[in-house]
């Protein structure tokens, strides 16, 4: 069985064509603000359901700011956000993810204290028995369930292609498997919208072609993908859609090659069309 | 009645003061290693103990507390060399206890060199009373506040100004960093160990004439000087001076108008309201890691 | 033969180490001169000390100690009342004869079967003070009392005995054993009109704080203290500010200015003399009450003809006219002190020493 | 040779992640290391720079043996890295970093080189007194650059400059670096950006599990199947 | 890691047997009077751990808890003549509820602020229980009744040893099953991260209060039956420095692990036992070999001595 695929069925899927699908993310009107600076102004933009969107924009453009008033992480100064047809602004992220919602980080977010297979299987939380009693009396379907989650973490392992560090202790895993090893612990709770924040940095581009194959088998499993990268080969080869983003703002928004094309994208970022 | 309040309020920022002193060189250290360090009360004993033991002995106050201050130094550095650098990749906690384990070693060897009785210094410009409104403040009172006072300036200039200062605090926020622009991090601990080694010292002298000088003086006031420099957000010197004050005062008010007993719960009742409302104390900077 | 085995006790470190050390000097000291003179009845004294710190749980831990595990045949200490309350019930249960060096009137009133104690009750102390007020005709008396055994019990005997003796009291403060400052407390007591005297009941440091900052705030009312501070380290902590204080203390504090025909005088100078060589230190009432304790123990195991401890128990009872540095003890099944207010003194400060009041 | 490494090995515990490597760098030259996700290129960084020590070989900086320097003898030698994740001084001013990059040489003022700098990266005037942790990613890269240049390296230790930039300033990083390597700072590159990385290099290196495997002129390299397939991903 | 440390049975069989062979070694009540309160505080460090250790949340005021715990018992049965279980178990009660209340807002702060806000706490416990002389008599303690069952008295240092020894295992038990469980899961997690692990669904905030409860609640049990044990309680029991002593136990013992944190109970109940041999050097020797632990074994005693075997890696 492969792990990336295996998600529940979700109704709304629509792995046929690449027709936009209903909006599965709605941010209207969004700002958040440190200190009277301005790091995401009055920003709207939709979602697609199954799409790979993409977020591009020049260094401090407010990207990460985004995923984190998207993911609940900051509070927003105004506007709102919904997922899947509910207003969820200013939300806790683990309500956000308990509705669907997965990311991982630009600055590593990572359990050192664990071995690399128990932060996939921290992953899985929602999917496990988390009450307190069952655990301290050791129900056998709670053991049952997390030995299975066990497994299936393992699995996701190898497939983003770490399958040498099972076994390792975090703090002993290089930059690019940490990356990786994100991507599998956002994967392990079955999103159905997972945002990442440069996947790719820190891999080479032999290494990249492997993420951009993790994120399409995803993608095309129904998942819906917000990508934040700055390896165009990545971002023009797998996207569905594109918003381009400097200083806050929307700057631009298409399909690749219309942003690509576009000369303020050009100016601003890009340099010379790729 | 205005007599009275005004009464506690010099007895409150007396202690205050004394309390501010011990939270400076919490700060110091924090601000060089993260380290808390729980021995920072020994440093004030052996100050207090060595100017008290020595004039006592003949030697002009200056000088011993010059001796004293030279001593606490050595130990500051002995501790910080071979305990604190030795477990440098430790945990936060793992240090903390070692520096427990300090004290509880320095206070037995205090107790062996100088005795377990308690020691009295004589106020450095005498006991007579200062009359204020109807209000009395001991002289040492000024002396205590005067030294916090000019410390703090000092102390705040060095980390604000200087590049020495900038180079310890970079220290404790990231040595790996640290290392790489050719900071020597083991000196920035070695010297920040011994800087608050010797201001607590100097602290230990000037509190003396008001509360005895024993082995055990160091427990309390260390404890009192940590809630400062908490109170007041680690690391910010002024802050742990504000802390000091406001605690000492809590206490001497809570103690006229409530009751002696529960002098201590105020502050800390006052302590925790404000962690409630300032999670990094009053003065803290705010969270700098981004994800 | 059998060594002796007595165990000790003592707080000789903390709050009340200026109590619990010279206790604990003493009693190694005079258990050594005894076992060089050849020991008690042949046997030599084999002595286990343990230092509880002040706290009433280490000591009663240490007391589970020397039943269970050092099996001693009589203890002596709980330098202070707490720690000697945690002491009595292991001690009526392991059925040990005990001797305390502490204070309070509690520890042997009710009489309990196994426990002694040798220094004066606070309630003599009280009634000392009284006393005196009544001679200079004071009756308002302002109390500052420590909340630790000892002052909480001496609290409640001067409130007691205040009132059989038509003593009024004006006010009723407490501090802490560790206060480092008490003037909010005595500010109070500053502005209180009525008050025309202050009697300080505690131990160790505190006292001598509350007689700086009295001194600091200026107050002129005339101090009093408890036999707790009657130690010559009082009088050097407090300093100048110690002038004038007077407070009821046994002869020992005074040895020299004792006359002649008093039946103690030749004990305490002689105590005073050999304390002082071995530690050359001033001698303060609490080695002596130690020394009392050793003394009585080892007498009684002469006139119980050896360590059985019900023997043991019933000699201590049977103490008769013992001259020791606190006075003559003669004790009897309702009196496990043996004490009389003829040999506590009121002494006053002056010049930096004890005298004699009149 | 400004930089001679001999049979050097270096360990985590058990693990041994550098196998005897043997690397040299002349001066004024540019070499890059490039090698997949845990092949060690950071762990050789860090043993040159000294913060991780060397189990057993020999680095001989300008003839001299640094083996056993501590970091901050090498850096008073000019031996600046630039490390992987950035490591910067996060609650402190992005000026106050710069300024430090300065610390070993001493109280003199570096006021002209800061300024040099900001004109170099105007980011960083913008944000010169917001604290360093809260600048995004690429910024703070950016900073962890200037830090080092504000110590005029003799050898410099590039870890992943590029990471996390956006494609105009890649562009723009890669520039700087040929314009220090003019202006004869020698440079020592690890990067993802293999083939950028080889484009500019004078010679390469290539690493796997420890072990370097393969060495050659940048442009040899960059048309090495070997190194095509597994780090251009052609 | 290691086996030991992990292998849940074998851990357990090894405490069990242990504390079944004890006695055997313990010749005197002298003896299984110190092996009490190593138990004792064994079970609240097993508490302990799983707040510091695992769930990486200092709290320099679990004295306090246990304190409470101790005066419940004391007062309740002592004045109130409440039996002994309905004591405790309303001890125990009180002090979940004063966690659960004080946890909220407390454990949104971080590090030394974290540890200030608890110390705080714990202080205030101890002063109010200090104070509050007509109920716990004062600064000197108060005796309390032992402890009753059925009408059975539960008398003496054996029958307490087995009562302490059940109770220990059970709390290791129970502990290693939490760890080894999604929850134990996810409050290492918040140790490690805890925006990661927002945003993989965990309640940060629930699961912190919630292990600060739990163990609050351990402690206060220990004491509740400590106290009628000891026969004696004072507000020394509650106050920082026995807080303090409590978090070096579990420092010592080694951090994140359950039978670290026995060792660590144990090792320091022993030792200052063990140290009044050198009667006025005692301090310096407890200190010296508190720093010397500390800094040749940074991990704590039983992590680094379980990684000095060999050790089998987990596949
Ligand atoms: N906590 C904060 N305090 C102050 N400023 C902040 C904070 N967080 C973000 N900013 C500012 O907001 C702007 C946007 O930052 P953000 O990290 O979102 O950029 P980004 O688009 O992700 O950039 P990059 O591509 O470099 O990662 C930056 O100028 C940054 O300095
Ligand atoms: N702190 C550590 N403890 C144990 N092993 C480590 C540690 N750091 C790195 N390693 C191991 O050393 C090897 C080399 O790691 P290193 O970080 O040097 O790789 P790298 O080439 O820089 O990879 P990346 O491109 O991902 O940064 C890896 O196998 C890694 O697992
Ligand atoms: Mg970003
Ligand atoms: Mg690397």
């Amino acid at each position: 069985m492969n792990m990336l695929t295996s998600h529940e069925p979700s109704s709304d899927a629509a792995p046929t064509a690449r027709r936009p699908g209903p909006p599965l993310l709605r941010v209207e009107h969004l700002s958040r603000e440190f200190g009277g600076v301005l790091a995401i102004g009055d920003l709207s933009f939709t979602v697609a359901a199954g799409d790979i969107h993409s977020i591009i924009g020049p260094n401090g453009a407010g990207k990460t700011t985004l995923f984190n008033l998207v993911t609940g992480v900051y509070k927003p100064s105004g506007g709102r956000v919904l997922f899947d047809g509910a207003d969820v602004s200013g939300q806790a992220p683990y309500r956000l993810a308990a509705r669907g919602m997965s990311r991982t980080f630009q600055n590593l977010q990572i359990f050192f204290n664990m071995t690399a297979l128990e932060n996939v299987m921290v992953g899985r939380h929602l999917h496990l028995d988390t009450r307190l009693l069952p655990a301290l009396f050791r129900f056998p379907s709670l053991v049952r369930r997390d030995s299975e989650a066990r497994d299936r973490a393992a699995q996701l392992m190898t497939e983003v292609g770490l399958s040498r560090y099972i076994g390792a202790d975090a703090d002993s895993m290089p930059y690019g498997a940490l990356k990786r090893l994100e991507i599998a612990r956002a994967l392990a709770s079955q999103p159905k919208l997972l945002l990442l924040d440069e996947p790719a940095a820190g891999l080479n581009a032999t290494e990249s072609r492997e993420i951009d194959e993790v994120i399409k088998t995803v993608a095309a499993s129904g998942v819906t993908v917000i990508l934040v990268e700055h390896d165009m080969k990545m971002v023009m080869g797998i996207s569905d859609h594109i918003t381009a983003l400097n200083h806050g703002r929307k700057l631009a928004e298409g399909t690749p090659a219309e942003v690509a094309a576009n000369p303020d994208v050009i100016a601003a970022y890009l340099g010379a069309a790729p | 009645m205005l007599a009275e309040l005004l009464q506690y309020l010099l007895s409150g920022l007396t202690i205050g003061a004394i309390y501010a002193l011990a939270g400076l060189g919490f700060s110091i250290i924090y601000n060089a290693s993260h380290v808390i360090n729980f021995a920072q009360g020994e440093f004030i004993m052996i100050g207090g103990m060595a100017s008290a033991t020595l004039t006592a002995s003949g030697v002009p106050l200056p000088l011993a507390i010059l001796i004293g201050c030279g001593g606490a130094m050595l130990v500051g550095v002995a501790v910080a060399k071979f305990a604190v650098e030795r477990a440098r990749k430790a945990s936060t906690v793992t240090l903390i206890i070692i520096t427990i384990g300090a004290s509880i070693f320095l206070r037995g060897v205090a107790e062996l060199v100088w005795g377990k009785d308690f020691k009295r210094l004589d106020a450095f410009s005498g006991e007579t009373p200062i009359q204020l409104f109807g209000a009395s403040l001991q002289p040492q009172s000024l002396w205590v506040m005067g030294c916090a006072g000019v410390l703090i300036v000092a102390i705040g200039l060095f980390f604000n100004k200087t590049l020495t200062g900038k180079a310890m605090l970079a220290t404790s926020h990231n040595r790996l960093a640290a290392q790489l622009v050719g900071i020597d991090v083991k000196r920035v601990v070695l010297a920040s160990f011994a800087l608050s080694a010797a201001l607590g010292a100097v602290g230990g002298a000037v509190v003396a004439p008001i509360t005895f000088s024993y082995t055990e003086m160091g427990i309390m006031l260390g404890l009192k000087g940590f809630t400062a420099a908490v109170l007041g957000g680690l690391g910010h010197g002024p802050g742990a001076v504000a802390g000091g004050l406001i605690v000492g005062v809590a206490e001497a008010l809570g103690a006229g108008y409530l009751s002696s007993a529960y002098k201590d719960a105020v502050a800390f009742v006052i302590i925790l309201a404000v962690l409630l409302f300032m999670p990094n104390g009053l003065f803290g900077k705010r969270g700098t890691e981004r994800v | 033969a059998d060594p002796i085995k007595v165990g000790a006790i003592v707080s000789a470190t903390g709050p009340a180490s200026f109590l619990g050390d010279p206790e604990k000097k003493v009693l190694e000291l005079y258990a050594d001169r005894i076992n060089q003179a050849g020991g008690v009845a042949g046997r030599p004294v084999q002595l286990t000390v343990y230092d509880d710190g002040g706290a009433a749980d280490k000591a009663a831990s240490f007391t589970k100690r020397l039943i269970e595990s050092d099996k001693v045949d009589v203890i002596v200490g709980g330098t202070t009342t707490a720690t000697t309350m945690a002491a009595v019930p292991l001690v009526e249960r392991g059925e040990v004869p005990f001797i305390s060096l502490a204070g309070a009137v509690v520890i042997v009133e009710p009489v309990k079967k196994w426990v002694f104690k040798t220094p004066h009750t606070d309630r003599m102390a009280a009634e000392k003070v009284m006393d005196d007020l009544k001679k200079r005709g004071l009756t308002k008396l302002a109390l500052v009392s420590e909340d630790s055994g000892f002052g909480k019990s001496g609290r409640e005997q001067t409130l007691a005995v205040a009132k059989e003796r038509g003593i009024e009291l004006v006010a009723d403060e407490t501090y802490g054993a560790k206060d480092t400052d008490v003037t909010a407390q005595l500010t109070k007591i500053r502005n209180n009109p009525a008050a025309q005297a202050v009697l300080v009941f505690g131990l160790g440091q505190g006292p001598a704080v509350v007689t700086k900052n009295y001194r600091q705030l200026g107050i002129n009312l005339p101090l009093y203290q408890s036999h707790g501070v009657a130690s010559k380290e009082y009088i050097r902590l407090a300093g100048g500010a110690a002038e004038g204080v007077r407070l009821p203390a046994a002869g020992l504090v005074v040895a020299s200015q004792l006359p002649d025909s008093d039946p103690q005088k030749k004990v305490v100078v002689e105590f005073t003399q050999v304390y002082q060589e071995a530690f050359s230190v001033e001698v303060s009432t609490f080695a002596g009450h130690a020394y009392d304790g050793l003394m009585i123990a080892l007498d009684a195991v002469k006139r119980a003809g050896g360590t059985d401890k019900a023997k043991l128990r019933d000699a201590i009872e049977q103490t008769k006219g013992y001259v020791g540095t606190g006075g003559t003890v003669t004790m009897s099944a309702k009196d496990h002190m043996g004490l009389t207010l003829d040999a506590f003194h009121m002494v006053e400060v002056k010049q930096g020493d004890w005298t004699l009041a009149k | 040779m400004l930089l001679e490494i001999e049979g050097l090995n270096s360990h985590y515990g058990r693990i041994h992640a550098l196998k005897s490597a043997n690397l040299t760098v002349r001066e004024g030259e540019l070499v890059a290391l490039v090698g997949a996700n845990g092949a060690g290129k950071t762990t050789l960084l860090r043993t040159l720079s000294g913060v991780h020590p060397a189990s057993s070989g020999v680095i001989k900086f300008d003839g001299r043996d640094i083996t056993r320097l501590n970091p901050v003898r090498r850096v008073a030698e000019g031996v600046i890295q630039v490390p992987e994740g950035r490591q910067l001084f996060g609650p402190q001013t992005v000026e106050d970093n710069l300024r430090l990059g300065a610390f070993r040489r001493g109280s003199g003022t570096p006021d002209a080189d800061l300024e040099r700098l900001y004109e170099l990266f105007p980011v960083l005037r913008v944000k010169r007194d917001q604290p360093a942790g809260t600048l995004s990613g690429g910024q703070q890269q950016i900073v962890a650059l200037g830090r080092a240049l504000m110590a005029k390296p003799r050898l410099l230790l590039l870890d992943e400059p590029s990471m996390g930039l956006a494609p105009l300033l890649v562009a723009e990083i890669f520039e700087a670096v040929q314009r220090l390597k003019r202006e004869g700072v020698t440079i020592l590159l690890v990067e993802q950006n293999a083939h950028a990385a080889l484009s500019i290099a004078d010679r390469g290196y290539v690493i796997e599990t420890g072990e370097i495997v393969l060495s050659d002129t940048g442009p040899a390299l960059l048309s090495n199947e070997r190194v095509r397939q597994a780090y251009l991903g052609l | 890691m290691n086996r030991i440390l992990h292998g849940r049975l074998t851990g357990l069989a090894v405490l069990g047997a242990i504390i079944a062979v004890l006695p055997v070694f313990l010749t005197n009540n002298f003896h299984l009077d110190v092996a009490i309160l190593a138990g004792f505080n064994a079970v609240v460090c097993v508490g302990l751990n799983l707040l510091i250790g695992y769930a990486g949340q200092i709290s320099l005021g679990h004295a306090g808890f246990f304190g409470i715990g101790a005066y419940a018992s004391g007062v309740l049965v002592g004045v109130y003549g409440w039996p002994p279980v309905a004591a405790l178990l309303a001890g125990a009660a009180f002090v979940g509820v004063l966690a659960f209340v004080v946890a909220k807002p407390i454990l949104r702060l971080k590090g030394h602020y974290l540890a200030m806000a608890t110390l705080g706490i714990g202080i205030i416990v101890s002063i109010v229980l200090r104070t509050e002389s007509g109920l716990t008599g004062g600064p000197d303690g108060m005796m309390v009744e032992p402890f009753k069952i059925f009408g059975v008295e539960l008398y003496g240092e054996k029958a307490w040893y087995w009562v302490v020894g059940v109770l220990l295992f059970g709390v290791v038990w129970l502990s290693l099953n939490l760890i080894d469980s999604p929850m134990g899961r996810a409050l290492r997690a918040v140790h490690g991260s805890e925006v990661a692990a927002e945003v993989v669904g965990v309640d940060t905030a629930r699961f912190k209060v919630m292990v600060f409860v739990l163990s609050a609640v351990f402690a206060s049990v220990a004491g509740s039956l400590f106290a009628h044990y000891a026969g004696l309680i004072t507000p020394a029991k509650a106050d920082f420095f026995k807080s303090i002593e409590l978090v070096t136990m579990v420092v010592f013992g080694g951090m994140a692990s359950t039978f670290g944190a026995v060792v660590g109970a144990v090792v320091l109940t022993l030792l200052p036992q063990a140290l009044t041999v050198f009667q006025d050097y005692q301090q310096i020797v407890l200190g010296a070999i508190l720093m010397a632990t500390m800094v040749f074994m940074p991990k704590g005693l039983l992590p680094t001595l379980a990684g000095l075997l060999p050790s089998r890696r987990r596949a």
